[in-house]
């Protein structure tokens, strides 16, 4: 009925042998063999070390940081300029390596400040529940009403615009999914005895919360915290775009696709460029979310306790 | 005596697993006649669900059956087409398992489940079908068969649960019922309540029943035949009296004893030492002879074959009744 | 979307009487066992017992102390003394832990156990149990139900404790693996003199192992004995009658005419008038159906709540009102 | 009766909600900006516009004073004035929602119509080719920056084929010579009942690039969601059991799995609603398109702070309401919903 999924091989004779296997172990095993996971990574490392290492790669560093160079506006690619020139002249493979810090670090300090207020509440809300859970759960309803984009747009446009508001606003609409993500996880890991055992003893509950409920949570935050690195970015640059965020004579890729569009149809190379860039991250960081799922996943990953 | 309903030949099912392949079921032979409660018995990985899937042509993925042929009413199912397994299925061979609130479809009312079922394998109507529902409801001991028909799966205890699997199976008429561990998920006087259901179809239609069950003592009181199952074949074959009462091999003897009825109050109880196989790595020889407390040098190298070792048919695979026979 | 299940708009729910009215003693060294049909509180009852779940009402004395409205402290040294095994032993360990980790999580709270000494303990308690002490550093998938089994019960025995109560420890296992644990399990009471709570919905493992054996049906006892009475024919309460007919056996001599109850066991959130069971029971009287029987001595010798066994003479009339 | 009772709680738990959220606002509105008098009258206010504000919104009073000015304000439909177009805001919203309205209803029935059926194809036929096409399409399509799909379009169907519009909802003859006489402000709605059929196909030909970029990432999502629960149904032992009975592999698929399988997609197409809600936001700069997302998007150069949170407000009035209606269709389709 189904069809034979190929065999995978799997470090069997280091289990037989003795070796430690984690989880871990087992994931990132099955993670390298992942092609689609693999490329990914190292797309993503291109944009990363391409950021960090922007004044050193580009021999226009003072054009990344905003000086015009208004005798070559508008070129199109050519040697001296990989991917053309922008309205102010300026190197847009340049911009882009400088642009990628910003849009960068909005996806990681969104899902950081997303994960370190989400995951906590969510672990609270799903092991304690009655009323403590009752009140995480409806407040997390009001904040999941709001269309985030535009809760964000709000939140930053009262805060005024900057790269730090943004960012801000962003995390603000983020949180109750990984709030939602864990509770739900904790729900279902109460139903094991372990959680009981250590209970049973006398385990304080935070600790039981620290040592039992987090570490089993952590593999389903890490994909949802993979992919949504790619979305953070997306809304990021959305936000860019509208005009709030990141404000000239600072790069960021939202902000030169908003500028860029209206000479696109004539001169595509310039929002163009910049908005291949979001795409090319945001999908890495989804194909590597999927690859971490799977990677995850015993049933993808075929894992047969040997034990049994 | 009977022509057999079913006949199961030398079957073989692997499961290709990245770590190897996981002999589930290793040259299984035994026969149903028609009429009879035929019992399955074994501790858990032996292969007796599998045997029942493959039965069905029903085997989950990494899974094959690999050689063997199993006869219904003569006719081999290993080369039956998918089409024509498709009637069988539910038609002729039913099936039903162990957790009834998972084989029931939940966002389905239970008479929608049933009526599906008959007009699949049946040429009803509509309201024929429903009037069939009707009297399998009543049939199998479910009162109020019209407001059971409306009810969705969730609103029924475990046990009518049960019963609606079993009204299931029998609506198109199967001649043989494969019950999976039917009763595992039940209360004990809930499983009384089942194993008399079964009972008393098998007399009132002639159901044939394969009971595949871990618990000896519902094999004792419900079975007319037995075959024990240990690592993927049958260790023991007979009737329930031979193979329970004039047991044979040491392997049976041993799961006999473990059973805390059959031992004074707050004595010991006799002990299998080690543990089931995996079906991943093969033991030479028999394969319970790590285990065995009477294993001999034979036992090492060659698997013993099924031989008749007493009256009915009663066999057992082992090279201590070898001699005596030859 | 706001849609979770548990809204705060579903508080009204009815309060579920699980158990209700339960008195019950245990003595040292011995082994009490419970049986009952899901639903019938006898797994409430062990974690009420080991503090996981607070009573509404009613007290629990050990060493005749009570455990319910106890300080912290005390509560924290009854934990040492009040241990539990699990039904399902392949989620009674953390995924993520090591056999040394699990089996000396009560030691690190409890006492002031580290290092070498600590992997001592926990080594010695393996051995114990039958268990290498290599398997320190596994984890929990590594090994099988019947092993893990056994871990479980070496964890349990970590602060020398004077009672395990015992969930179901045998059901997710096979016969063979049963045996071992249940030998296990009587070599240890009496090497450490442990008293058990054995909770178990098996009559046979239940009789094989215990001292003395209560029966609960929907929340309340119906029936106690000494577990030789209640096998070998002194069963009085029609429910129990029931269920040891109902128990298949290979032992031909246990087998009994088969007494079939209709219907199924109802729902405690909405538990029937009068005796729980009568709805259910072939010998059910009017009475039955207004009135709520006692445990009584009085008709049987030992405690059994059922007007059948215990006929009123008395206060026929208080009690129906 | 159960089923009421569910409808009535959901009702209750929206209201709730509503509430909250107006108080969520009127903090954004009123407590989180540095200055909200200055806030409230736009860029370089003179020093008497903010003593009227302060007077107006009545800044001195209380924080629940405000709030009870705020609602009432609110729930007589004054949503105060912009500061560019010195129209009440509520006007101005009746002008531009239609427009976005339209945008997103073409949009989600075509993700409606394109992402669930490809969902339960590619979940029941996993790893198939299809699958493996559906996968790529649908996370090249979470992964697409919206605007930059819009751009791409106009690059290929107007500038390269030169087949459909750069933007706009009608072209400028339909709009001087075959003006839509605006009825509900929905164009094809407007130009269909009025027989203005040359306006229809104007406006239709106008919304294909819009409707196409704002349906992607919803059609995405509907895939992966859909795909996800048909996997997980389709391993449920109930279907199981069912093939084992001999029914049919199509009764299997699309009535014992789907039904199963369509409760969580409605949750999906919840959240492709509010994706397309603020996809319009960037797709109506790129399209040129007057609906709320040009006006709040210009609000938000123009610092217009009352008019974004009166969008933000009212959008997400919006996304209550398709949720609750999600909500109870669910209690139609399974009954587990109820009592869970």
């Amino acid at each position: 009925m189904t069809t034979v999924a190929p065999d995978l091989e799997i470090p069997i004779e280091d289990i037989k042998a003795g070796k430690r296997v984690t989880e871990y172990h087992l994931m990132w095993w099955a993670f390298r063999r992942d092609p689609l996971a693999v490329l990914s990574l190292v797309i993503l490392l291109g944009f990363i070390l391409g950021a960090i290492f922007a004044p050193n790669l580009t021999p226009y560093p003072e054009q990344g940081r905003g000086d015009p160079n208004l005798l070559e506006k508008f070129s199109p690619p050519n040697q001296g300029h990989l991917l053309g020139t922008d309205y102010l002249g300026r190197d847009v493979l340049t911009r882009i390596l400088y642009g990628g810090r910003s849009s960068l670090a909005i996806g990681f300090l969104v899902v950081i400040v997303a994960v370190l207020i989400g995951v906590p509440l969510g672990a609270i809300s799903g092991y304690y529940g009655g009323w403590i859970d009752n009140l995480v759960m409806r407040i997390t309803d009001i904040f999941l009403a709001f269309p985030p984009l535009l809760l964000a747009i709000a939140l930053a446009s009262a805060l005024g615009a900057s790269f730090t508001n943004t960012m801000i606003a962003i995390s603000f609409t983020w949180w109750p999914w990984y709030t939602r993500l864990v509770r739900a996880q904790t729900l279902s890991l109460r139903e094991r005895y372990f959680i009981e055992a250590a209970r049973s003893i006398g385990v304080p509950s935070w600790k039981i919360i620290t040592s039992h409920v987090l570490p089993n949570v952590m593999t389903p935050v890490m994909v949802q915290a993979t992919m949504d690195l790619g979305g953070a970015i997306l809304v990021g640059a959305a936000v860019s775009f509208i005009g709030l965020g990141v404000q000239p004579p600072l790069a960021d890729w939202g902000q030169m696709v908003s500028i860029g569009r209206i000479y696109f149809i004539e001169r595509p190379w310039y929002a163009g460029s910049a908005g291949l860039a979001i795409f090319l991250v945001t999908l890495a960081f989804n194909l590597l979310g999927d690859a971490v799922r799977d990677a995850a996943d015993p049933h993808t990953r075929r894992v047969v306790d040997v034990g049994r | 005596m009977n022509a057999p309903l079913l006949a199961i030949e030398d079957l073989h099912v692997h499961f290709n697993t990245y770590a190897g392949t996981v002999r589930a079921v290793n040259g299984v032979s035994f026969e149903i006649r028609s009429g009879e409660m035929f019992g399955l018995v074994g501790e858990s990985g032996c292969g007796k669900t599998v045997t029942g899937l493959a039965i069905m042509r029903a085997i989950p993925s990494p899974g094959r059956i690999m050689k063997g042929r199993i006869f219904f009413q003569g006719e081999d199912l290993i080369t039956k087409s998918e089409s024509e397994m498709r009637d069988i299925r539910g038609g002729r061979i039913a099936m039903i398992f162990q957790d009834p609130t998972a084989s029931l479809n939940p966002v389905f009312t239970a008479g929608y489940q049933i009526s599906l079922q008959i007009t699949q394998h049946r040429h009803v109507s509509k309201k024929e079908a429903k009037q069939l529902a009707f009297d399998m409801f009543s049939e199998v001991g479910l009162p109020h068969a019209k407001s059971i028909y409306n009810t969705y799966p969730h609103e029924l205890s475990g046990g009518m649960q049960q019963r609606v699997m079993i009204a299931m199976a029998l609506a198109s008429g199967a001649e043989l019922l494969i019950a999976d561990e039917p009763t595992t998920a039940l209360d004990v006087t809930i499983q009384a309540q089942i194993l008399a259901l079964l009972s008393q179809l098998r007399e009132s239609e002639g159901l044939t029943i394969l009971l595949i069950t871990h618990d000896l003592g519902v094999v004792a009181e419900t079975c007319d035949r037995v075959a024990v199952t240990y690592d993927g074949h049958i260790v023991e074959s007979g009737t329930v009296d031979d193979v329970l009462y004039q047991t044979k091999h040491p392997y049976t003897q041993g799961l006999l004893a473990a059973l805390p009825d059959t031992v004074r109050h707050k004595q010991s109880l006799e002990v299998i030492k080690g543990s089931v196989p995996d079906g991943l790595h093969s033991v030479s020889g028999c394969s319970f002879h790590p285990r065995c407390p009477k294993v001999m040098d034979i036992c090492l190298d060659q698997p013993p074959s099924l031989i008749i070792v007493g009256e009915k048919e009663h066999s057992a695979s082992c090279y201590l009744y070898m001699e005596e026979t030859a | 979307m706001f849609a979770s299940s548990a809204g705060m708009l579903n508080r009204h729910q009815k309060q579920v009487h699980a158990l209700d009215g339960i008195d019950l003693d245990i003595y040292e060294q011995e082994t009490l066992g419970i049986v009952g049909e899901s639903g019938c509180g006898k797994t409430t009852l062990g974690r009420t017992i080991i503090g996981l779940i607070a009573p509404t009402s009613g007290q629990i004395l050990f060493d005749g102390q009570d455990l319910v409205n106890a300080s912290k402290d005390a509560k924290k040294s009854f934990n040492r003394e009040i241990q539990m095994v699990f039904q399902n032993p392949y989620t009674s360990f953390d995924p993520r832990f090591t056999i040394i980790k699990c089996v000396s999580e009560p030691l690190k709270i409890h006492t002031n156990l580290r290092g070498a000494a600590l992997t001592k303990r926990a080594r010695e308690l393996l051995e114990q149990v039958g268990m290498p002490g290599e398997i320190l550093h596994r984890y929990a998938h590594e090994f099988s139900g019947g092993q893990l089994q056994r871990i479980a019960i070496a964890r349990a025995l970590a602060l020398n404790p004077k009672i395990i109560v015992l969930d179901e420890p045998t059901s997710a296992l096979d016969v063979s693996v049963q045996a071992q644990i249940i030998n296990l399990l009587q070599d240890l009471q009496r090497q450490f003199k442990l008293t058990y709570l054995f909770i178990s919905h098996d009559l046979s493992v239940v009789q094989h192992i215990s001292n003395r054996v209560t029966v609960m049906y929907l929340g309340k006892i119906v029936e106690q004995n000494t577990s030789e009475a209640i096998f070998e024919g002194q069963a009085h309460h029609p429910y129990t009658q029931a269920l040891l007919s109902a128990m298949p056996s290979v032992v031909k001599e246990l087998r009994r005419k088969q007494i079939i109850l209709e219907g199924s066991v109802p729902d405690a959130a909405n538990p029937p008038k009068g005796c729980n069971f009568h709805p259910r029971c072939p010998v059910a009287m009017p009475i039955c159906s207004i009135a709520e029987p006692v445990l009584d001595n009085s008709g049987a010798g030992h405690p059994v709540a059922c007007f059948v066994v215990n006929p009123i003479e008395k206060s026929t009339d208080e009690m129906i009102q | 009766m159960q089923r009421l009772d569910y409808i009535l709680k959901r009702m209750v738990m929206a209201i709730f909600v509503l509430i909250s959220v107006s108080i969520l606002t009127f903090f954004i509105a009123r407590v989180v900006p540095s200055n909200p008098a200055a806030a409230w009258v736009g860029p370089h206010p003179t020093k008497e516009q903010i003593e009227k504000a302060t007077l107006e919104l009545g800044l001195d009073k209380p924080l629940y004073v405000q709030y009870q000015r705020y609602m009432q304000d609110l729930l007589s439909g004054d949503l105060g004035t912009s500061v560019r177009t010195h129209q009440p805001i509520l006007s101005d919203i009746k002008t531009f929602l239609p427009a976005t309205l339209e945008l997103v209803f073409v949009g989600m029935l075509i993700a409606v119509l394109i992402g669930i059926p490809l969902g339960v194809l590619s979940g029941a036929f996993k790893g198939s080719w299809l699958d493996h096409f559906t996968r790529l399409i649908s996370i090249a399509g979470v992964s697409m920056p919206v605007f930059l799909l819009g751009l791409l379009l106009q690059l290929l169907f107007f500038r390269q084929l030169g087949l459909l519009p750069l933007g706009a909802r009608v072209s400028t003859e339909v709009a001087l010579f075959h003006p839509v006489t605006p009825i509900t402000r929905m164009y094809l709605i407007d130009s269909a009942v009025t027989g203005n059929w040359t306006a229809f196909k104007d406006a239709s030909i106008h919304l294909i690039l819009p409707a196409l970029a704002l349906a992607t990432y919803p059609i995405a999502l509907a895939i992966r969601m859909t795909r996800s629960t048909m996997i997980e149904v389709l391993n449920e032992k109930y279907i199981m059991a069912a093939r084992i009975s001999g029914i049919r592999e199509r009764s299997v698929l699309f009535i014992l799995a789907l039904k199963n399988a369509i409760v969580p997609t409605l949750n999906a197409l919840g959240l492709a609603f509010v994706y397309s809600l603020t996809g319009a936001i960037l797709i109506e700069i790129i399209f040129s398109w007057p609906g709320l997302g040009t006006y709040v998007t210009n609000a938000v150069l123009g610092v217009d702070f009352p008019v974004i949170v009166s969008v933000t407000l009212i959008m997400t009035v919006f996304y209550i309401a398709i949720n609750l209606i999600l909500d109870i269709l669910q209690a139609f389709i399974d009954p587990r919903v109820i009592i869970g």
